[in-house]
């Protein structure tokens, strides 16, 4: 069967999600969608998939014009959608997941268990996704996870699959296992979409790639004759330099340095055990590791966000376990949170606010009781300058900035106050590649004048190219500590907890 | 008029009241306005406004009201107001308060209920705790332990100690749920009769007596005469323990429209018809005639003070 | 029910345009009102009971002197119940429970009024502190269980409520308490030096309208500038807005919690203690007639916000003294006024719906 | 994986300091128990188990007031010490035994020396509890597809009122569907304010109660009192289930009751079948716990969310009408008195599940009909302690068990769907 998108447009108040876009995909291929952060893929597939409804143009399947006002219809038509955050509830069975909204039900609407077991099970071994119908979700690994999404689909008889940036939280052997799924679907003869930014993957395992730009459709690639670069080209619309320029200098002296720490995670199991590194002046140090490895939990811990349970932390030769937030951030310890949406940032609060967010209570803005607001707005102004935040003005929300001024505002706000080191978690997700560049060079030049950095990134490519050193984290240890030009494959490795 | 707490319809206090006001319209076509009180800091804005509204004669129902009618009345020298269940002394110039002795009324009704229980048991509960209101449960309890004394019986009154002035009270006169629960608890304890001093909420019991059945329990109602106020459910009430607001305000009203009003004290009393008994209508068979003139001669006995009640 | 409410959006007005804070609120009045009498045709009244209710409505709040003055007396304590309720909205607190706190700082403030004897200001000064310590200490309370054991503030103050009421049963028992001669509910009158100046003696002495008033004003300025201009207001509003930001940026959010608690539970005080103090001169079971929940509706008519909370108090305390003399003039009962109340807060709280029935007042949307 | 394994030994280590804590909480009831109760008391605490009417009488149960209380005592110290020394799987029961007896103790301190009817008492215990249960019930339909409902309370009050008005006028049968349809409205009215217009939640619900608050007494004040034949219904009379009201306390506990009781029990196992057992079910769970996903998988958040809230309006709208047709046959303002909110807590308490919520219904609805109880014996407790009782456990309840309690993940937020 074959699925064709006609001059489909979507826009979101004042952004054009989607504009004009064709495209199309058949049984037995898999077709690659590329793009940079915003660019419109996911909007794209969540109009295919009855999420949400074009504002024009038409979807074909079979060459007739079909319209899908929800889910429901879109599923009806074999379209079935892995999400870029998994749609799955954590409180519920596998198998209830995967029937979810199709129950095979017997009489007075009571569901029938035991079918659903079955149908998981024969899909499950049909396709050779291993998984145990019976096990809550929120206990399984997010590499099976994402299998119990792909069952669903399939238990819903999808002929159209897609996969948005199903890579991004794998580990590189959990990835090859993905490929080869894939290329089961295809030989069973699905049609695939495959979404990442990752530029080797789509050369890799698509039969076609198309790339959108800005939400427009900018180019279509051919996997076999193709590079790199070529496709970095399309995706940003001008020739970037995919390395970050790291010069060479020595490192200071030890300025953070973490003895036996161990940390409780939220499940009241032991987050991180052992956790034992130093961290020098004019060093960054890179976090490697699949997202919830204890990354998280080992940034709280040091951040005075998490209580730590045993081990210690010196700082400049001074030991501190379990200080306030506040009294390590008067250390000098700044810390970018993970998501500036839940944790940096005060949506609703004004640029100003947001800016004086963490640091009000100073002498500089504050006699301790009132707040001196003009203070605040000259401060706002000033990061706002320096760190090349785009706003109209500084009393707008902050949740009218766009996801890169965001970022900008934040570092802003913690590298232009007292500052010795640096935490950086996940200090570019969801920003476009002009900011990205921006950011790397602001992290690269805070090194160079002596500050130490932590920088903690599920995007190994980043990791790489800003760190002197690695370690990995595997299971709240830290399995492996590496120098920045080991090879990948050795890091991908180690993500998976395999070290020799 | 301003009411008490417990609303016009009541069934009791305060409509037995508006009934006598209403009588004085009927009569005498004068025009009455009423406030209703939700809570106790209605009362003195309430009467403020009755006195701007230019009443000549403003009837304040209700013990409660007592502070808020003096200090009203104070500052309008010149207006007449009558006040129920509140006596003052020194008394006021321009305020009328009308008292009941209710508890020779309740006497009697203890009488009765003690010589119609099967049980050996009689109950009572209140509003809250309050003269008014206790007067009653006290009077009733007396009643009972005279009947014991005569007949050397021992009947038992669960719900009010007249001695140590503690007992049942619902903390409310609203809730009619609690009556019917309150009335339950007290049938559990052996009770087939029981007087539900409570206004309204005495209703809710009644509606239990009357699923339960007259035999298994009776009520005794107050203020009014439950039979001919609450007709629905005449079978249960034995007697009711009347205070014959209506008879008094109107008179009252009267006075003041003949220009004789004078304020102090009217005290309402078996002798001059203030208080009384209602006849036992549905239940007079189980009220042996015996029994009916003894409780007749305990009143003339009263009237006459030949009968000290406790 | 943890982590669960936010009612942030319902109102930030240091941002909401201009439409937002006047029409709405206003064509929700208006809109409100107009139900209210619709409703009173429904029930078979005539269009004469109608208007001459509405009249009544407005000659009974505004109409003369003593109307103006019945009007700010009624909402002197619905204002400072009000702030401590707009407080807790922005640290994200649902307080409830201003109904007891103004039973227990009244009653607290009552005990001063007739036990301790000192000149005027003193004994007007110490009474109201205690009044409004004590109403902190009873919302202390559910402050403390919030941030320590989750539980979370709805449920926990409005059982308080239900406690206070029977507690305040039980002390207008006290000897100590109790009037003299009295076995009703009903505690001793304060002494005259505890009582608050009313206003107008000159004009007429009936006229009730009492310092008190003067202080409500003062608080709302004190409020407005701790809510934006000190560090402790910002904490408030940081924890109300986003936990775990405010959490990151190192702010405590449970003590941040119990303080704004505390906050809103000393204005609820204060609230019972001016009433006392102005009004009632005593203490009687159900005293508080309601006050802590009527000021529930004026904190959202205000929009939290201290102007907003004079503004809309001022507004319910006219529907209280007009709707007096709506039951005496037409006969029609105080609980209209309730239900207008209720869907006062109803359009206020759904700006859309309002939206939706006056589109044109909005640019299309 | 080797993460669980040291979860597993992690949690055990968390089990027996938590054990030694409870332990010594036991010991430290133990020791208040007898210090409250134990001193001065004498004679002996006589609890009734039956009527003289009923077919087969029970003996009176009769305790010595001062060895019953020493004995009780130590039993709860006992279990104290044997939670610490190990800690055993079958702590929970341990600890309701214990919990069992303290009040045991409390019953007999108050009785010694005078009797009371506990079969009486029980069978309030019921009474008392269904329109808390109820309440419950219309708390977990809504919050399971996470619509947290502040205005059950109302909700109630407008089926009560609805049930005596319309049963005045077409019997009490037609009045009670009347009742049901009206919670339904208001249970589409707050659908409409939290779901379409996105109001806060708590807030919708709070208008809703002042709203219903308003609406009833102004109907009393304005239509009943002028016409009171329109306020005086039919009440349904108690059915006796054939032999088995007879059984003693059982009987009249649980087979003696009118159709709300009978009724309320069918809902309560209904809801729980209709949540945990049918597709519909399900797919509201999923609601309450991940909209996103439930609307990807053709699920309409909405609509679930109508319905569920609706039919939880239309439980309250029942559970109200008990105050009128199920009891007294007549509205009175502001009737319900709280018993929304309690309700509320009785499903925290009861973990957002149809029996859990039961079972702490019947918790509160002891304490209220054990405070009457106490009135009549006449303790030395201030009866208006006496009435604070279920209040405190309602505050002790939700300050205890929210900690452990999981709501369902959505709660309290509104869901926008773009498109
Ligand atoms: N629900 C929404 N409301 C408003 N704007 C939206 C919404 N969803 C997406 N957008 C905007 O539309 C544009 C495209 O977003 P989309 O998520 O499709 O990008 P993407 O290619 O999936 O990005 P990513 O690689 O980060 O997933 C972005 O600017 C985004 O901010
Ligand atoms: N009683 C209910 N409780 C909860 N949700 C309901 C209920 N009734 C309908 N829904 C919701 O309304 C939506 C439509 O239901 P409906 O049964 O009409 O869909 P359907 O097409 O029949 O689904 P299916 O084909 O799976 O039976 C479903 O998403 C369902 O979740
Ligand atoms: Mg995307
Ligand atoms: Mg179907």
């Amino acid at each position: 069967m074959k699925i064709e998108l006609k001059e489909i447009s979507k826009s979101f108040g004042p952004v054009a999600a989607n504009t004009k876009i064709n495209l199309s995909v058949s049984s037995g291929e898999v077709l690659g969608l590329l793009g940079e952060n915003g660019a419109g893929k996911t909007t794209l597939m969540n109009i295919l998939t009855g999420l949400y409804q074009p504002d024009s143009g038409q979807i074909l399947i079979r060459d007739q014009e079909r319209k899908f006002y929800n889910p429901r219809d879109a599923i009806k038509n074999g379209i079935g959608m892995v999400h870029q955050h998994f749609m799955l509830v954590p409180v519920f069975s596998v198998s209830e997941n995967v029937i979810l909204g199709n129950e095979p039900i017997t009489n007075v609407n009571r569901i029938n268990k035991k079918e659903a077991r079955e149908e998981v099970l024969k899909i499950s071994s049909k396709y050779n996704l291993d998984v145990d119908p019976d096990e809550l979700v929120e206990r399984l690994p997010v590499g099976v996870q994402q299998r119990v999404e792909i069952i669903k689909i399939l238990f819903r008889e999808a002929e159209l699959l897609i996969f948005d940036e199903p890579t991004a939280v794998l580990t590189p052997q959990e990835v090859l296992d993905f490929f080869r799924i894939v290329s089961n679907l295809k030989k069973s003869g699905k049609a695939i979409i495959f979404i990442t930014h990752k530029l080797h993957e789509v050369i890799q395992i698509c039969d076609r790639i198309n790339v959108l730009r800005r939400g427009e459709m900018v180019g279509e690639a051919n996997p076999k004759k193709t590079s790199n670069s070529e496709l970095a080209e399309l995706m940003v619309g001008r020739s970037v330099n995919l390395k970050t320029k790291r010069p060479k200098i020595n490192r200071g002296k030890v300025l953070l340095e973490t003895k036996n720490l161990q940390v409780m995670s939220n499940k009241k199991e032991m987050g991180l055990s052992n956790i034992n590194l130093k961290l020098h002046e004019n060093e960054i140090l890179g976090i490697a590791g699949v997202q919830g490895n204890g990354q998280t939990e080992f940034i709280e811990a040091l951040t005075g966000l998490r209580k730590i349970s045993s081990g210690e932390i010196s700082y400049f030769d001074k030991r501190y376990t379990n200080l306030s937030p506040r009294k390590i951030h008067k250390m000098g310890i700044k810390h970018i949170p993970e998501d500036r949406q839940k944790q940096g940032l005060i949506n609703e609060f004004s640029i100003i606010e947001n800016v004086v967010l963490n640091t009000y209570y100073e002498d500089a803005f504050s006699n301790n009781i009132s707040l001196n607001w003009n203070s605040a707005k000259s401060e706002a102004a000033r990061v706002m300058k320096q760190f090349d935040v785009r706003a109209s003005s500084e009393t707008i929300p902050a949740n009218n900035l766009s996801g890169g001024n965001q970022q900008k505002l934040v570092i802003g706000r913690e590298m232009s106050r007292k500052i010795n080191l640096l935490i950086a978690s996940q200090p570019t997700r969801g920003v476009d590649v002009g900011s990205i560049e921006y950011i790397h060079s602001q992290i690269i030049s805070a090194r160079n004048a002596g500050i130490g950095i932590l920088l903690n990134s599920t995007e190994l490519e980043e990791i790489i190219a800003l760190s002197d050193r690695i370690i990995v984290f595997f299971e709240g240890k830290i399995v492996a500590e590496l120098s920045s030009n080991t090879d990948p494959q050795i890091i991908g490795m180690a993500m998976a907890g395999v070290v020799n | 008029q301003v009411t008490d707490l417990g609303g016009v319809d009541d069934k009791s206090f305060n409509e037995t009241a508006w009934k006598g006001v209403q009588d004085a319209v009927a009569k005498h076509g004068i025009d009455s306005k009423i406030l209703e009180s939700k809570d106790g800091t209605d009362y003195e804005p309430h009467l403020n406004s009755m006195v701007g509204a230019g009443c000549d004669i403003i009837v304040a129902v209700g013990f409660l009201m007592g502070e808020a009618t003096q200090k009203a009345a104070e500052a309008n020298p010149d207006s007449m107001f009558t006040i129920i269940d509140f006596a003052y002394n020194p008394t006021i110039p321009n305020v009328l308060g009308q008292v009941f002795a209710t508890d020779q009324a309740a006497f009697l009704a203890g009488y009765v209920s003690a010589g119609v229980s099967k049980t050996g048991i009689v109950g009572t509960f209140g509003g809250i705790n309050i003269p008014p209101v206790t007067g009653f449960m006290d009077g009733f309890a007396w009643g009972v332990s005279h009947y014991n004394k005569v007949k050397g019986k021992n009947v038992q009154v669960l719900g009010w100690d007249p001695a140590a002035k503690e007992g049942l009270f619902t903390n409310n006169f609203d809730s009619l749920d609690d009556g019917r629960a309150f009335a339950q608890n007290l049938y559990d304890e052996g009770a087939d009769i029981v007087m539900p001093v409570a206004g309204p909420v005495g209703l809710g019991s009644a509606s239990l007596a009357d699923e339960l059945g007259s035999d298994k329990l009776k009520i005794i109602g107050v203020d009014g005469d439950w039979t001919v106020t609450d007709p629905a459910r005449k079978g249960v009430y034995l007697t009711s323990v009347m205070k014959n607001m209506d008879a008094t305000t109107l008179s009252v009203i009267e006075m003041a429209k003949s220009g004789n009003f004078s304020g102090g004290l009217t005290v309402g009393t078996l002798e001059n018809g203030g208080v009384g008994i209602a006849p036992y209508h549905e239940l007079s068979s189980s009220v042996s005639s015996d029994l009916a003139s003894e409780v007749e001669a305990l009143r003339k006995g009263i009237i006459s003070g030949s009968i000290k009640m406790n | 029910m943890k982590n669960s409410i936010k009612i942030k959006q319902a109102f930030s007005v240091d941002r909401t345009t201009f439409q937002d804070i006047f029409f709405i609120p206003i064509l929700a009045i208006s809109l409100a009102i107009s139900l209210g009498l619709l409703l009173l045709l429904l029930t078979g009244e005539s269009y004469q009971t109608a208007l001459t209710a509405l009249i009544a409505l407005f000659v009974g709040s505004f109409g003369s002197v003593s109307a103006l003055s019945e009007t700010l007396t009624a909402a002197t304590p619905l204002i400072f119940a009000a702030l401590g309720i707009a407080i807790g909205f922005r640290a994200g607190l649902f307080n409830i429970g201003a109904e007891g706190q103004i039973i227990v700082g009244g009653l607290a403030a009552v005990i001063i009024g007739f036990s301790v004897e000192l000149p005027l200001m003193l004994h007007l000064t110490l009474m109201l502190s205690v009044g409004a310590a004590f109403g902190a200490g009873y919302a202390f309370i559910s402050g403390w269980l919030k941030a320590f054991t989750g539980a979370h503030e709805v449920i926990t103050t409005i059982m308080l409520n239900l406690i206070a009421f029977r507690l305040l049963d039980f002390f207008l028992r006290l000897p100590f308490i109790q009037k003299e001669g009295r076995n009703d509910p009903i505690s001793k009158s304060v002494l005259d030096t505890a009582e608050l100046p009313r206003l107008l003696v000159l004009i007429d002495p009936n006229l009730r309208i009492h310092a008190g008033f003067l202080l409500a004003i003062l608080a709302v300025i004190l409020v407005y500038w701790i809510i934006f201009h000190t560090t402790i207001g910002f904490e408030f509003r940081m924890v109300g807005t986003n936990l775990n930001a405010a959490k990151y940026a190192g702010v405590n959010s449970s003590l941040t919690i119990v303080l704004a608690m505390s906050a809103a539970g000393l204005c609820a005080g204060l609230a019972g203690a001016s009433q006392i103090s102005g009004v009632l001169g005593r203490a009687t079971s159900g005293f508080s007639a309601g006050i802590g929940f009527d000021a529930i509706a004026v904190a959202l008519l205000g929009r939290a916000h201290p102007i907003g909370v004079l503004f809309s108090g001022i507004l319910f305390g006219a529907l209280v003294a007009g709707g007096r003399e709506m039951q005496v003039s037409a006969g029609v009962s105080l609980d209209l006024i309730t239900v207008i109340q209720a869907l006062i807060i109803i359009f206020v709280a759904a700006p859309i719906l309002v939206k939706s029935i006056f589109p044109w007042f909005f640019g299309k949307k | 994986m080797r993460k669980f394994a040291l979860s597993k030994q992690t949690m055990n280590i968390a089990r027996t300091q938590s054990s030694l804590i409870s332990g010594s909480f036991l010991i430290l009831l133990a020791i208040l128990v007898f210090m409250l109760f134990g001193f001065g008391v004498e004679g002996e605490a006589t609890f009734r188990l039956s009527r003289p009417s009923d077919p087969y009488a029970l003996p009176n149960l009769v305790l010595p007031a001062e060895s019953f209380i020493g004995i009780a005592s130590l039993t709860i110290a006992f279990f104290g010490a044997r939670l610490i020394v190990k800690a055993p799987k079958e702590y929970s029961v341990i600890f309701a035994i214990s919990f069992f007896l303290a009040i045991a103790t409390f019953l007999v301190w108050a009785t010694a020396g005078k009797s009371f009817s506990l079969t009486g008492m029980l069978q309030a215990t019921v009474v008392r509890a269904v329109p808390i249960a109820l309440a419950a019930m219309a708390g977990i339909m809504c919050e399971r597809v996470a619509v947290i409902n502040i205005g059950i309370e109302g909700m109630m009050l407008a089926g009560a009122f609805a049930g005596a008005f319309f049963g005045s006028i077409f019997g009490s049968v037609l009045g009670l569907l009347i009742a049901i349809a009206v919670g339904g409205i208001f249970g589409l009215m707050l659908a409409l304010l939290v779901v379409t217009f996105r109001v806060d939640q708590i807030i919708a619900g709070v208008a809703i109660n002042i709203l219903v608050l308003g609406l009833t007494s102004f109907f009393t004040s304005h239509l009943l009192k002028k016409n009171p034949h329109l306020n005086d219904t039919a009440v349904f009379k108690s059915i006796q289930i054939p032999i088995l009201a007879d059984l003693p306390i059982i009987g009249p506990m649980l087979f003696r009751h009118n159709i709300f009781v009978y009724l309320a029990i069918l809902i309560v196992f209904s809801t729980t079948f209709y949540l945990f057992k049918t597709a519909y079910g399900l797919r509201a769970r999923a609601v309450g716990e991940h909209p996103k996903a439930a609307e990807t998988l053709g699920i309409s958040v909405i609509k679930t969310r109508f319905i569920n809230v609706i039919i939880g309006g239309m439980i309250a709208g029942f559970g109200g009408a008990w105050f009128t047709l199920g009891s007294v046959g007549r509205f009175d303002e502001g009737m319900t008195g709280g018993r929304g909110f309690i309700g509320l807590a009785a499903m925290i308490f009861g973990r957002w599940h149809p029996v859990g919520a039961l079972l702490a219904a019947l918790v509160f609805g002891f304490a209220d009909s054990l405070q009457q109880k106490l009135a009549i014996l006449r303790t030395p407790i201030p009866s208006e302690f006496l009435a604070m009782a279920p209040y405190i456990v309602t505050i002790i309840v939700v300050a205890g068990i929210v900690g452990s309690a999981r709501p369902p993940q959505a709660i309290g937020k509104a869901y926008i769907k773009e498109n």
